[in-house]
C-alpha cells in the first residue's frame, strides 16, 4: 500500500467555553490515501466539522489544537508558520463548505474570486488566472464558463454555486480535497450530480478526499473508508462496505438503524436520549448512557480505540462479543 | 368513513414580487381522508409550501377551493375562518423561529386555548401540562422559554401546541428537516404515534424522501407548482411511474454500500426552470431524460393507472377502465 | 415515548435573563447610576441643591470648588455651580423626555400601521419620514427654533421632530422584520386575532430594537439641548442649563477654568452614559444566538 | 466770528493714563501695502449713513465715508471734508469751506452741491440723523467751496453733529436712483480712506486703500479686512493665533487680552456705556415713577464687578464721572436705593411688582448684565424676561417693537447733545416710544447756545436732569473699550468716544 | 460584461432615484414653506415688528403675498426657488442666495475636511477593533469612541483652540482663508474645525465598521478566503472590508447631515464665516427667508450625500440596490 496523503494523530481540539477551555474533539486519528475518498461520520456536535476544520486550522481564536499531529505528506501541518499553513491552503489542500449559498463572497465575481487563488498560489497572470477560471468552471459543469465568469455568486443556484466551490477548490490542482457537507443544503437531485462530480475528480486526479457528512446515504453512495465519530471521539472506523453490513460499534449500528431507506428495507430503530454536549462528557463510555447493550463494564474507565476485526477501529469494551449485524428480518440478532 | 376530510380543488397559489406575480401552485388537486397520513414531496422551489400556505389561508389563493370537512375555507374572512381553523393546526419546519421567544412554553401551548376555548389561566395551564407530558416533555418545562431547549424538544412544544385543540387536521411543513438524525427520528415517531392515537389526520410536507416512506400512507409529489403524481405510498415507492418521481427516488441515496452502488440511477441533468417562465407543454419537459416531442407541446392531463393513485405524463399508459371519458 | 433528559440550562425567564446581561458589564452599571445620579438630581433639585441657583453673590465670584460652602464653587455672577448643575439636570431631562416623548408620538404609531398594513400607508409614512430624514437633525431643529423663537420649549420640540423619522425606521423595520418572523405566520395559523398579534407578538419584539433607540435619542437631546443653549436657543438666561453655564463659564474661563469644566464633564459623563445603556441594551435584549 | 473750541480739553480728562500712552509699539516705518486684519463682534447693518438705524455702523462707514468735520483721538473736531469752519455770531449760521480738487469713488466731483445734497438727505424724515440736525432749516451753496448752513436756533453742537453719521458724504449720483436705500445698504459709494472691495453682510468686510488719499498721516494701510465673530473670546483667539491683527476688546476681555504674548492691549473708559432703554408704550413704562424706581433698584457697582471685570465705571449719569457734564444734579435719581424704589411703585400702585421683556444683545457682557438686572429687578417684584438677539438686528427689533426694554451700549457720541437728540428728542428714530421729556427742548437749545466749556457742562447738566427725572432711561456702565494689536500695529490709539477709526494705523513687517 | 452591467443598472437605478427624489423634494419644499405658519401669531405681523401700524402689517402682508390664497403663496414660493430665488434676507437686506453661494465653499470645505477625518480615523480605527475583536485594542477604539460620541463638538472646539491653536500655535486657532490663497492655508485652517467637526462621525464610523467587520469576518466566505490560503491582509482589507463597508457607508450618508449642522456651533467657536455662522445669526434674528434658504441648501447636500451612498451601494453591493 502507498503512503497516507494525510495521517492524522491523536488530535486533540479544545474550545473557550466561559473563560475555561474544553476538548471537543478527543485522541481523533485516521488516514486518508491518494484517491480515496474518506467519510468523517456523525451527528450535530460528534466534533467531524471541528476535526475538519483544524486540519487546516481554521479555528480562529476560540479554538485551539492541543495534541496531535496532522501529517500531510510527512509534514506535520501544526507546526507549520502562519505564512507556510497559508500556503497549504487552497493550494495542496482545498475545502469546500455546506452552505454554498454563503461560502462566496457577493461582493466579487465568480471568475475574479477564482482567479484570485490562482494568482495567490501560482503567481500567474490576470490573464493567465481568468483561463484558468474558465478551465475549471468547464470542468465542473458549468455551462457557457467563459460568459459567465463575469456574473456574481447571487446569479448562481445553489447546485451552481457548489459547482463554482469545487471549481475554486480544483483551480490550483490540489492533492487532497476536504468537502465539509458540500451536500445538506442541495436537493438530492442536485445533491447526486455534485456527489458524482465528487467521486470523478478523486479518481480521475487521484486526489484524496475527506469527506464529512451526517448523511450515511452519501456515505454509502461515495466513499471508500468510514469514520464514525460521536461526541467528539472516533467511535469506528473502517472500510466501506465491512461497516455497514457488520458494524462493530453499538452507535454505528444504532446510527445505520434509525435512518428510514427510501428503499423501505429494515425496521426503524430509535436511539433514545440526546448526545451529551462537551461540558459533560463522561470519563468512560460517551455512548453509555444511550447504549442498549450498556453494562457496568462500560462505565469502569475510558475506552481505547482498538484494532477492529477485519480491519479499522473500534471503541466499544463489548465489540466482541456483540452481534450488530441487521438480520434479513431487520431486528437484532 | 365518508368522504375526504381535506379536500384541494384546482388549487392556485401565486407571490406577489414588487408589481409581478409569481405563480406558485397552479392547479393542485388533492385530497386527505380522516386519519391519512399524506406526505406532499418536492425539491425546493417545487411551491410544496405555498401549497401548504394556500391551504391553511395563510396566503389567500388565487383560485380554487378547500373544503375542510365540506366548509370551503377559501373566501372564509375574520371570525369564521378563525373558528375554521381550529381543525387545521401547524407545525412549522424551524423550531428556532416559529416559537415566539418572549413566551413561556406554557403560554405558547395555551396560546391556541385563549382563542377558541373559554378556558381559565388555571385550566389553560393544567391542559398545557398535559399535553407536555403527552409529546414526552415534563411539567417543569412549563415555564421555561424557548431558547432553553434543543430543537428536537422545541418541535416537541409546537407539535403540543398544534394538538392542544384535537384538531382534524394537522399540517407539517418539513416538521423533521431541520433536526439531526436522532431527534428526527424521535420526532417522527412521536408525532406518528399521536396522530394515530388521536385519530388526527396528517399533511406531511417534505423535501425527504425516506422519512415519506417511514410515514406516509398516501404520498403527492409536486414539480413546479403542479401534482406530478400520486398514490398509496407502497405502490409509489416500489412502482414510481412519473420520471419525475422515478430520478427523485433514485438520486436519494440509501444507507447501504450494496444496495445504493448496485442500483439504477435516473440522472436528471440541469435545474428548476425559472417558474415565471415554465416550459410550454409538461412542465417536467425540460429535464425529462425520456421526453418525446409531445411533452414539449401539450401539457398532460392526470392519468390513472390505478384505482387510488395518478400520474401526469403522457407516456403513462392509463387504465382505460379508470379513465374520466370524455364528451 | 421515552421520557428527555433534563436541559442543562438553569431556568431563566428572558427578563431575568435580560437583567443579568445588562447589569453584567461594570460599564453598564456605572451608566445606570450616573443617569440614576441626574435622576434623582433633576426630581429633587429644589430639595437638593444647596443654593437658589438664580441667586447672585458678586462679592463670592468664581470661587473654586469646595470653598465657602460651594461644594463645585461658584460661576462669574457668585451663583452656586452645584446648585446650577442640580437645576440644569431638570433642563436635560425635561428636554430629553419632552423630545423622545415627541419623537414617539410622531414615530411609533405610523410605523406600526406601515410595517403590518404595508402598502398604502407604507408608501405615504415612508415618504414624508425620509423627507424628514434629509433635513440634517441641528438644521432642522436651529429652523424650527428660528421661526418659533428661542426658547426651551421651542428646543425641544424642535429636537423631537428630529427624532420622528428616526424612531419611525427603527420600529418600521422591526414591525417588518416580526412580521417575517414563522412565530407571526404560527400565531396567525392559530387563528389569533390580529389585535392580540399585536400587542401579544410584535409589541414585545419591537420595543427592543426601540429601546436601544431611545436611550440613544437620550444621548442626542441632552447633546442637542447643550448644543442649541450653548449658542443661545435654548434655554433663555439666567435659567441654567449646561450648555449655557458652559457657554457663561467660557468667557472667563482665564480666571478659573472651573464653571467650564464642571458643566463639560456632566454633558460627556451623562451622554456616555446614555449611550452606554444604549448598547448595553443592544447587546442584552439581543434572542439568543446560538442555538441550544 | 469764531471757531468752536472743540472738547480737546475735556476729553483728555477722561483719558488719564491713556493719554500719555504712545501710540504704538511696532518699530520701523508702516508698509503701506500692508492689510491690517481686524475682527469685531457687530459689522455694519447697512453702508447707507443716513437711512441705517444703528448708530453702531459708524464704526465700520467711517472707513469709507469721510465726513465734514474728523475727530481726533480725544474726540476734537479737526478739519475733513471741511477744511475749516465759522460760526455766525448768534450761532445761527455755520459755513464750511471745503477742500478741493476731491472726488466721491464713482468720479463725481464733491464740491458744496454734493455737500448740500447729502445735507439735505440727511435731514429727510426717515433718517437717523434727522433730529440730530433739527436746528438746521436750510442748507445754502454759496460757491462751489463752500455750504452755508442757516439754523433756527443756535446750533454750537452740529461741528461734531457733522463727525458723525449725519456729515457722511455719499455720491449724490448713487441716492438719486429711485432703489438706492436698496443698492447702498449692500455697497458703499463714498468719498473716504477705503473702498469696500467685498462685503458678507454681517460677517467679513474687505477694504481698500484708496490711493493718493488727501490725508497721508490717517492712511498708512494698504487695506483693512474686518470679520465679525460674535463671540468675544473667539476674537481674542483670533489675534492670539496670529489670525487677525487687532480684535475688539470689551471689559470682560481686557484680563484675557492682556495676557496674549507678542500684542499689546489699549483701552480706556469711553462714551460708550451700557443703558436700559425703555419703550415708554409698553408694559407699565409709561409712568415716570416705575421708570425712575428701576433707576434706583440697581447696584451699578455689581454689575461693573459681575459683568465688566470691574474695567469702566459705574455710571453715576449719562456721562462719565470726570467728563465736562457735571452727573451732580442726578445724584439722587442714578443711585442704588431699593427702599426708595419699592415706595416709588407703591406710589405707582405697583407693589405686587409687575413683570416685562428686556431685548439684549447675544454678547456674553450683555447677557450678563441682563443677568444682575434681573436678578435686582426680582429684589423690588419686578420680573424681567431676558431675550438676547443678535447685535446685526437687536437694534432693529427693538425698534420694530420686539421687547418692553433694552439693554444695550449706546456708543460713544462726539458731542454730549447728540447723545440727547438721539434719544430723547420726539422725532428722534431711535427714540423708540416718540416720549420727549418736559422741557427737553428748550434746555437743549440753551446749552447749545453756549461756547463756553464749562458754562456749556452746566447747560448740559440740566439737560440731563430733565431727561432722568423724567426717568428716560436708565444709566448702568461706562466701558472700557480698546484693541488688542500685535505688535506688528502701530499708531493704534484708543479714542475717547470709543470707537476705532484706524485713522493713522499703519504695520510694519 | 460585468462592468457594463453594473454600469447600466447604476443607471436605471440613479434614475429611478432621480424620479423617487421628486415626490421627497416636494414633501420638503412644502414643510419648508410651511415654516412660516410656526411662527407664532400672524407672521406679517411679526415680520412687521411688534409695534408696527396696522397699514404697515398690512403693507408687509401683501409684500410678502401672505393676503393671497395658501396654493397661490405655495406656488410663489416654489417658482421663485426653482429660480433659484430664496428671498432677501430681513437682517442683512441681500438675496439670501447670494449669501449662501458666497459662504457654501467655507462650509462645504469645512465638511469635507471633517469627512476625511472622520475616515481616516474611523476606518482604520474601525478595522483594528474588528480583527482584534475581544482584545485590548478592541477595548481602546471601543472606549475612545463612545468616549468621541459623547463629546459635544463644541467642548472639544473649545479644548482645541485653547492648547493646539493659542498654548502652542501649531495651527490657526480661527478664521478661514480661501484655496486659492494656497492649499497649505487652506487646509491648516480647517484642521482644528474639521477635528472637532469630525470626532463624532469618526467615532460612528468607527463603532460601525466594527461591529460590521466583525460580523463579515465571521462569514463563510471569509471562511472560504482564509481557506483558500489567501494572507490576513487581503482576507480583512479585501473579502471583509467590502462588504463590511455597506453599513458604513450608510453611517457616512447620515454623518452628512449631522456635519452640516455641527457647523451650526463650530464655525461659532472658530470664527468662520461659513452656513453654520450664517443659519445661527439668521436663526438668534429670526430672519425667516434666510432660515428658509438655508433649510433648502441644506437639504439639498444631504439628499446629494445620499444619493453618492446610494452609488456606492450599487459598487459595494452587485446584488441589488439599496440595503
Amino acid at each position: 500500500m502507498t503512503t497516507p496523503l494525510l495521517s492524522v494523530r491523536d488530535l486533540t481540539v479544545e474550545f473557550a467555553v466561559r473563560g475555561s477551555w474544553q476538548p471537543v474533539v478527543t485522541d481523533v486519528s485516521f488516514d486518508v490515501m491518494p484517491g480515496q475518498v474518506v467519510a468523517l461520520v456523525g451527528e450535530s456536535g460528534s466534533g467531524k466539522s471541528v476535526s475538519c476544520f483544524a486540519l487546516l486550522r481554521l479555528h480562529g481564536d476560540s479554538g485551539r489544537t492541543s495534541r496531535g499531529e496532522v501529517l500531510f505528506d510527512g509534514r506535520d501541518l501544526l507546526s507549520l508558520s502562519e505564512r507556510e499553513m497559508a500556503d497549504v491552503r487552497g493550494n495542496e489542500i482545498s475545502m469546500i463548505f455546506q452552505e454554498p449559498m454563503t461560502s462566496l463572497n457577493p461582493a466579487f465575481t465568480v471568475g475574479s474570486q477564482i482567479a484570485e487563488v490562482v494568482r495567490r498560489h501560482r503567481g500567474a497572470s490576470r490573464a493567465e488566472a481568468r483561463k484558468r477560471a474558465i478551465e475549471v468552471l468547464d470542468l465542473v459543469g458549468i455551462p457557457r464558463a467563459a460568459s459567465r465568469i463575469g456574473d456574481y455568486p447571487h446569479q448562481f443556484s445553489g447546485g451552481m454555486r457548489q459547482r463554482v466551490m469545487i471549481a475554486m477548490a480544483l483551480a490550483t490542482d490540489p492533492r487532497m480535497l476536504i468537502a465539509d457537507e458540500p451536500t445538506t443544503a442541495l436537493d438530492v437531485t442536485i445533491q447526486a450530480q455534485i456527489l458524482d462530480l465528487v467521486k470523478d475528480l478523486a479518481r480521475d486526479f487521484g486526489m484524496g478526499v475527506l469527506l464529512v457528512t451526517h448523511d450515511l446515504g452519501v456515505v454509502a453512495d461515495a466513499c471508500d473508508e468510514v469514520v464514525v465519530m460521536y461526541a467528539g471521539q472516533v467511535v469506528e472506523r473502517a472500510e466501506c462496505f465491512d461497516i455497514f453490513a457488520r458494524p462493530r460499534h453499538p452507535y454505528t449500528a444504532g446510527l445505520m438503524r434509525s435512518l428510514p431507506r427510501v428503499d423501505g428495507m429494515g425496521e426503524i430503530e430509535i436511539i433514545p436520549g440526546t448526545p451529551p454536549m462537551p461540558d459533560q462528557f463522561p470519563e468512560h463510555c460517551r455512548f453509555a448512557a444511550r447504549c442498549p447493550h450498556a453494562v457496568a463494564a462500560c462505565e469502569a474507565g475510558p475506552v481505547a480505540l482498538e484494532p477492529r476485526v477485519n480491519g479499522g477501529a473500534v471503541r466499544c469494551v463489548r465489540t466482541l462479543e456483540l452481534d450488530l449485524r441487521r438480520t434479513p428480518e431487520g431486528s437484532l440478532a | 368513513m365518508s368522504g375526504p376530510l381535506l379536500q384541494v380543488r384546482d388549487l392556485h397559489v401565486s407571490h406577489r414580487i414588487g408589481r409581478r406575480s409569481l405563480p406558485a401552485v397552479r392547479g393542485m388537486d388533492l385530497d386527505v381522508a380522516p386519519g391519512e397520513v399524506v406526505a406532499l414531496v418536492g425539491e425546493s422551489g417545487s411551491g410544496k409550501s405555498s401549497a401548504v400556505r394556500g391551504i391553511t389561508q395563510l396566503i389567500r389563493p388565487e383560485r380554487g377551493s378547500v373544503l375542510l370537512d365540506g366548509t370551503d375555507l377559501v373566501g372564509l374572512r375574520g371570525k369564521a375562518l378563525r373558528r375554521a381553523r381550529r381543525d387545521i393546526q401547524m407545525v412549522f419546519q424551524d423550531p428556532y423561529s416559529s416559537l415566539d421567544p418572549s413566551m413561556s412554553v406554557a403560554e405558547l401551548i395555551g396560546e391556541p386555548l385563549i382563542v377558541h376555548t373559554a378556558q381559565g389561566r388555571a385550566e389553560r395551564r393544567r391542559t398545557a401540562v398535559e399535553m407536555l407530558e403527552m409529546v414526552g416533555l415534563r411539567a417543569e418545562h412549563a415555564d421555561r422559554y424557548p431558547h432553553e431547549f434543543s430543537g428536537g424538544q422545541r418541535q416537541r412544544i409546537a407539535i403540543a401546541r398544534a394538538l392542544v385543540l384535537r384538531p382534524k387536521l394537522v399540517v407539517a411543513d418539513e416538521a423533521v428537516s431541520a433536526l439531526d438524525v436522532s431527534s428526527q427520528n424521535q420526532v417522527l415517531a412521536l408525532l406518528q404515534e399521536l396522530i394515530a392515537e388521536l385519530g388526527v389526520a396528517c399533511l406531511f410536507i417534505t423535501h425527504d424522501l425516506a422519512v415519506v416512506r417511514q410515514i406516509a400512507d398516501r404520498v403527492a409529489v409536486m414539480y413546479l407548482g403542479t401534482l406530478v403524481e400520486q398514490g398509496p405510498a407502497d405502490v409509489l415507492f416500489d412502482a414510481p411511474q412519473h420520471p419525475y418521481t422515478r430520478a427523485l427516488l433514485s438520486a436519494a441515496p440509501v444507507a447501504d454500500p450494496v444496495v445504493q452502488r448496485s442500483r439504477q440511477r435516473v440522472r436528471l441533468t440541469g435545474e428548476l426552470p425559472d417558474p415565471m417562465n415554465p416550459p410550454t407543454g409538461c412542465v417536467f419537459s425540460s429535464r425529462c431524460p425520456d421526453a418525446i416531442a409531445r411533452c414539449h407541446e401539450e401539457a398532460p392531463a392526470d392519468r390513472r393507472p390505478r384505482p387510488d393513485s395518478s400520474v401526469a405524463c403522457h407516456l403513462v399508459e392509463a387504465d382505460p377502465a379508470l379513465q374520466p371519458s370524455l364528451p | 415515548m421515552s421520557v428527555l433528559p433534563t436541559t442543562r440550562t438553569v431556568v431563566e425567564s428572558p427578563r431575568r435573563r435580560f437583567v443579568r446581561r445588562f447589569t453584567g458589564p461594570w460599564a453598564n452599571r456605572f451608566a445606570l447610576l450616573v443617569l440614576l445620579v441626574w435622576l434623582v438630581a433633576a426630581v429633587a433639585a429644589p430639595w437638593l441643591a444647596p443654593y437658589d441657583p438664580l441667586v447672585q453673590d458678586i462679592d463670592a465670584r468664581r470661587l473654586a470648588p469646595l470653598s465657602d460652602g460651594h461644594l463645585l464653587g461658584t460661576d462669574a455672577l457668585g451663583r452656586d455651580t452645584l446648585s446650577r448643575l442640580l437645576y440644569g439636570a431638570r433642563v436635560a431631562g425635561l428636554a430629553a423626555i419632552t423630545s423622545v416623548g415627541v419623537g414617539l408620538l410622531g414615530g411609533l404609531v405610523p410605523a406600526l400601521l406601515a410595517g403590518l398594513l404595508r402598502g398604502w400607508w407604507d408608501a405615504v409614512f415612508s415618504r414624508i419620514a425620509d423627507a424628514l430624514l434629509s433635513f440634517p437633525p441641528l438644521l432642522l431643529a436651529l429652523a424650527i427654533v428660528g421661526v418659533m423663537g428661542p426658547n426651551l420649549t421651542n428646543a425641544m420640540l424642535a429636537i423631537g421632530v428630529v427624532f420622528v423619522p428616526r424612531f419611525y425606521r427603527v420600529v418600521r423595520a422591526a414591525t417588518l422584520a416580526v412580521r417575517e418572523e414563522t412565530f407571526i405566520e404560527a400565531s396567525r395559523s392559530i387563528g389569533t386575532p390580529t389585535a392580540w398579534i399585536l400587542r401579544r407578538h410584535v409589541l414585545p419584539n419591537v420595543l427592543s430594537p426601540l429601546a436601544v433607540q431611545i436611550s440613544l435619542a437620550f444621548g442626542f437631546a441632552i447633546l442637542a439641548e447643550s448644543s442649541l443653549s450653548f449658542l443661545g436657543l435654548g434655554v433663555q438666561p439666567p435659567d441654567p442649563s449646561w450648555g449655557s453655564m458652559l457657554s457663561e463659564g467660557r468667557a472667563a474661563w482665564f480666571y478659573t477654568p472651573w464653571p467650564v469644566i464642571v458643566p463639560t464633564v456632566t454633558v460627556v459623563l451623562t451622554v456616555l452614559a446614555c449611550n452606554v445603556v444604549g448598547d448595553g441594551l443592544s447587546d442584552s435584549v439581543g434572542r439568543e444566538k446560538g442555538r441550544a | 466770528m469764531k471757531r468752536i473750541p472743540a472738547l480737546a480739553a475735556l476729553a483728555c480728562l477722561a483719558l488719564t493714563a491713556a493719554c500719555g500712552s504712545s501710540g504704538g509699539s511696532g518699530s520701523g516705518d508702516p508698509d503701506p501695502n500692508a492689510v491690517l486684519r481686524y475682527t469685531t463682534s457687530a459689522g455694519a447693518t447697512s453702508f447707507d449713513p443716513h437711512k441705517t438705524v444703528a448708530a453702531s455702523d459708524f464704526i465700520v462707514l467711517n472707513l469709507v465715508y469721510d465726513r465734514l468735520v474728523h475727530q481726533d483721538a480725544q474726540g476734537q473736531p479737526v478739519p475733513g471734508l471741511a477744511e475749516s469752519w465759522e460760526f455766525s455770531d448768534d450761532f445761527k449760521t455755520l459755513t464750511f469751506h471745503l477742500r478741493e480738487g476731491l472726488s466721491f469713488e464713482d468720479g463725481t466731483p464733491f464740491d458744496a452741491e454734493a455737500a448740500k445734497a447729502n445735507l439735505d438727505r440727511a435731514r429727510e424724515p426717515d433718517s437717523i440723523s434727522a433730529s440730530l440736525l433739527s436746528a438746521v432749516d436750510s442748507v445754502d451753496v454759496v460757491d462751489p467751496a463752500t455750504v452755508k448752513l442757516n439754523l433756527n436756533s443756535p446750533g454750537v453742537h452740529l461741528v461734531l453733529t457733522l463727525s458723525d453719521l449725519a456729515g457722511m458724504m455719499v455720491s449724490p449720483k448713487a441716492f438719486a436712483t429711485p432703489d438706492a436705500a436698496k443698492a447702498l445698504a449692500t455697497d458703499s459709494d463714498g468719498i473716504g480712506r477705503f473702498t469696500l472691495a467685498e462685503a458678507d453682510p454681517g460677517s467679513h468686510y474687505v477694504f481698500e486703500a484708496v490711493k493718493d488719499y488727501w490725508d497721508k498721516d490717517a492712511l498708512k494701510l494698504g487695506g483693512l479686512e474686518f470679520s465679525v465673530a460674535t463671540d468675544p473670546q473667539t476674537n481674542l483667539n483670533a489675534v492670539s493665533s496670529d489670525q487677525a491683527d487687532c480684535a475688539l476688546v470689551s471689559p470682560a476681555m481686557i484680563a484675557p487680552a492682556e495676557q496674549i504674548p507678542g500684542a499689546t492691549t489699549r483701552a480706556r473708559t469711553v462714551l460708550t456705556q451700557t443703558v436700559l432703554y425703555f419703550n415708554q408704550t409698553k408694559s407699565e413704562f409709561d409712568d415716570p415713577l416705575v421708570r425712575r424706581a428701576i433707576n434706583l433698584a440697581i447696584d451699578r457697582d455689581a454689575i461693573l464687578e459681575g459683568a465688566q471685570e470691574g474695567k469702566g465705571e459705574a455710571s453715576q449719569g449719562l456721562f462719565p464721572s470726570d467728563y465736562f457734564v457735571s452727573n451732580d444734579p442726578v445724584a439722587d435719581l442714578v443711585t442704588y436705593n431699593q427702599d426708595e424704589a419699592r415706595d416709588l411703585l407703591k406710589q405707582a400702585g405697583l407693589e405686587k411688582g409687575f413683570s416685562f421683556t428686556a431685548v439684549t444683545l447675544t454678547i456674553p457682557q450683555f447677557v450678563t448684565t441682563a443677568e444682575i438686572i434681573k436678578a435686582q429687578l426680582a429684589e423690588i417684584g419686578i420680573d424681567m424676561e431676558i431675550k438676547a438677539l443678535p447685535p446685526a438686528d437687536m437694534g432693529v427689533n427693538f425698534l420694530k417693537g420686539t421687547g418692553d426694554a433694552v439693554i444695550t451700549a449706546w456708543t460713544g457720541r462726539p458731542d454730549p447733545s447728540m447723545l440727547f437728540s438721539a434719544y430723547f428728542d420726539e422725532a428722534a428714530p431711535q427714540n423708540v416710544s416718540h416720549v420727549e421729556p418736559e422741557g427737553f427742548d428748550e434746555a437743549l437749545a440753551a446749552a447749545n447756545a453756549i461756547e463756553e466749556t464749562a458754562a456749556r457742562g452746566d447747560a448740559l447738566a440740566a439737560v440731563q436732569k430733565v431727561v432722568l427725572e423724567a426717568g428716560a432711561v436708565v444709566p448702568v456702565t461706562f466701558n472700557q473699550v480698546g484693541t488688542v494689536c500685535n505688535d506688528r500695529v502701530t499708531g493704534y490709539e484708543p479714542t475717547v468716544v470709543g470707537i476705532s477709526e484706524f485713522r493713522g494705523v499703519g504695520m510694519t513687517d | 460584461m460585468s462592468a457594463g452591467v453594473v454600469g447600466r443598472r447604476t443607471l436605471s437605478m440613479l434614475g429611478r432615484r432621480l424620479v423617487a427624489l421628486v415626490p421627497l423634494l416636494g414633501i420638503v419644499t412644502l414643510a419648508t414653506f410651511s415654516l412660516i405658519f410656526l411662527i407664532p401669531g400672524d407672521p406679517a405681523h411679526r415680520i412687521a415688528g411688534e409695534g408696527a401700524t396696522a397699514e404697515q402689517v398690512a403693507a408687509v402682508r401683501s409684500d410678502l403675498g401672505l393676503d393671497q390664497p395658501l396654493h397661490q403663496q405655495f406656488l410663489t414660493f416654489l417658482g421663485n426657488l426653482l429660480q433659484g430665488d430664496l428671498g432677501t434676507s430681513y437682517t442683512f437686506r441681500t438675496p439670501v442666495w447670494d449669501m449662501i453661494s458666497a459662504r457654501m465653499p467655507i462650509t462645504i470645505s469645512l465638511t469635507v475636511v471633517a469627512m476625511v477625518f472622520a475616515l481616516l480615523i474611523g476606518i482604520p480605527a474601525g478595522v483594528l477593533a474588528a480583527r482584534r475583536a475581544g482584545k485590548w485594542q478592541d477595548r481602546v477604539v471601543t472606549v475612545g469612541s463612545t468616549l468621541g460620541l459623547a463629546t459635544p463638538n463644541f467642548v472639544l472646539g473649545l479644548l482645541l483652540t485653547l492648547v493646539i491653536g493659542i498654548k502652542f500655535q501649531w495651527l490657526p486657532a480661527t478664521g478661514y482663508v480661501e484655496m486659492a490663497e494656497g492649499f497649505w492655508p487652506w487646509l491648516s485652517h480647517l484642521l482644528l474645525p474639521g477635528f472637532a467637526l469630525g470626532v463624532i462621525a469618526a467615532a460612528e464610523i468607527a463603532r460601525q465598521l466594527r461591529a460590521s467587520l466583525a460580523d463579515v469576518l465571521r462569514q463563510d466566505y471569509v471562511r472560504t478566503a482564509v481557506a483558500k490560503g489567501m494572507l490576513p491582509g487581503t482576507v480583512v482589507w479585501k473579502h471583509g472590508l467590502k462588504n463590511a463597508l455597506m453599513p458604513v457607508i450608510t453611517v457616512v450618508g447620515i454623518q452628512t447631515g449631522y456635519l452640516l449642522g455641527g457647523t451650526a456651533v463650530v464655525e461659532t467657536i472658530f470664527g468662520i464665516q461659513g452656513l453654520g455662522d450664517f443659519a445661527v445669526r439668521a436663526v438668534l434674528a429670526g430672519d425667516l427667508p434666510a432660515i428658509q434658504g438655508m433649510v433648502v441648501f441644506a437639504v439639498i447636500i444631504t439628499v446629494t450625500a445620499s444619493l453618492v451612498v446610494d452609488l456606492t451601494y450599487g459598487y459595494l453591493n452587485p446584488r441589488g440596490e439599496s440595503q
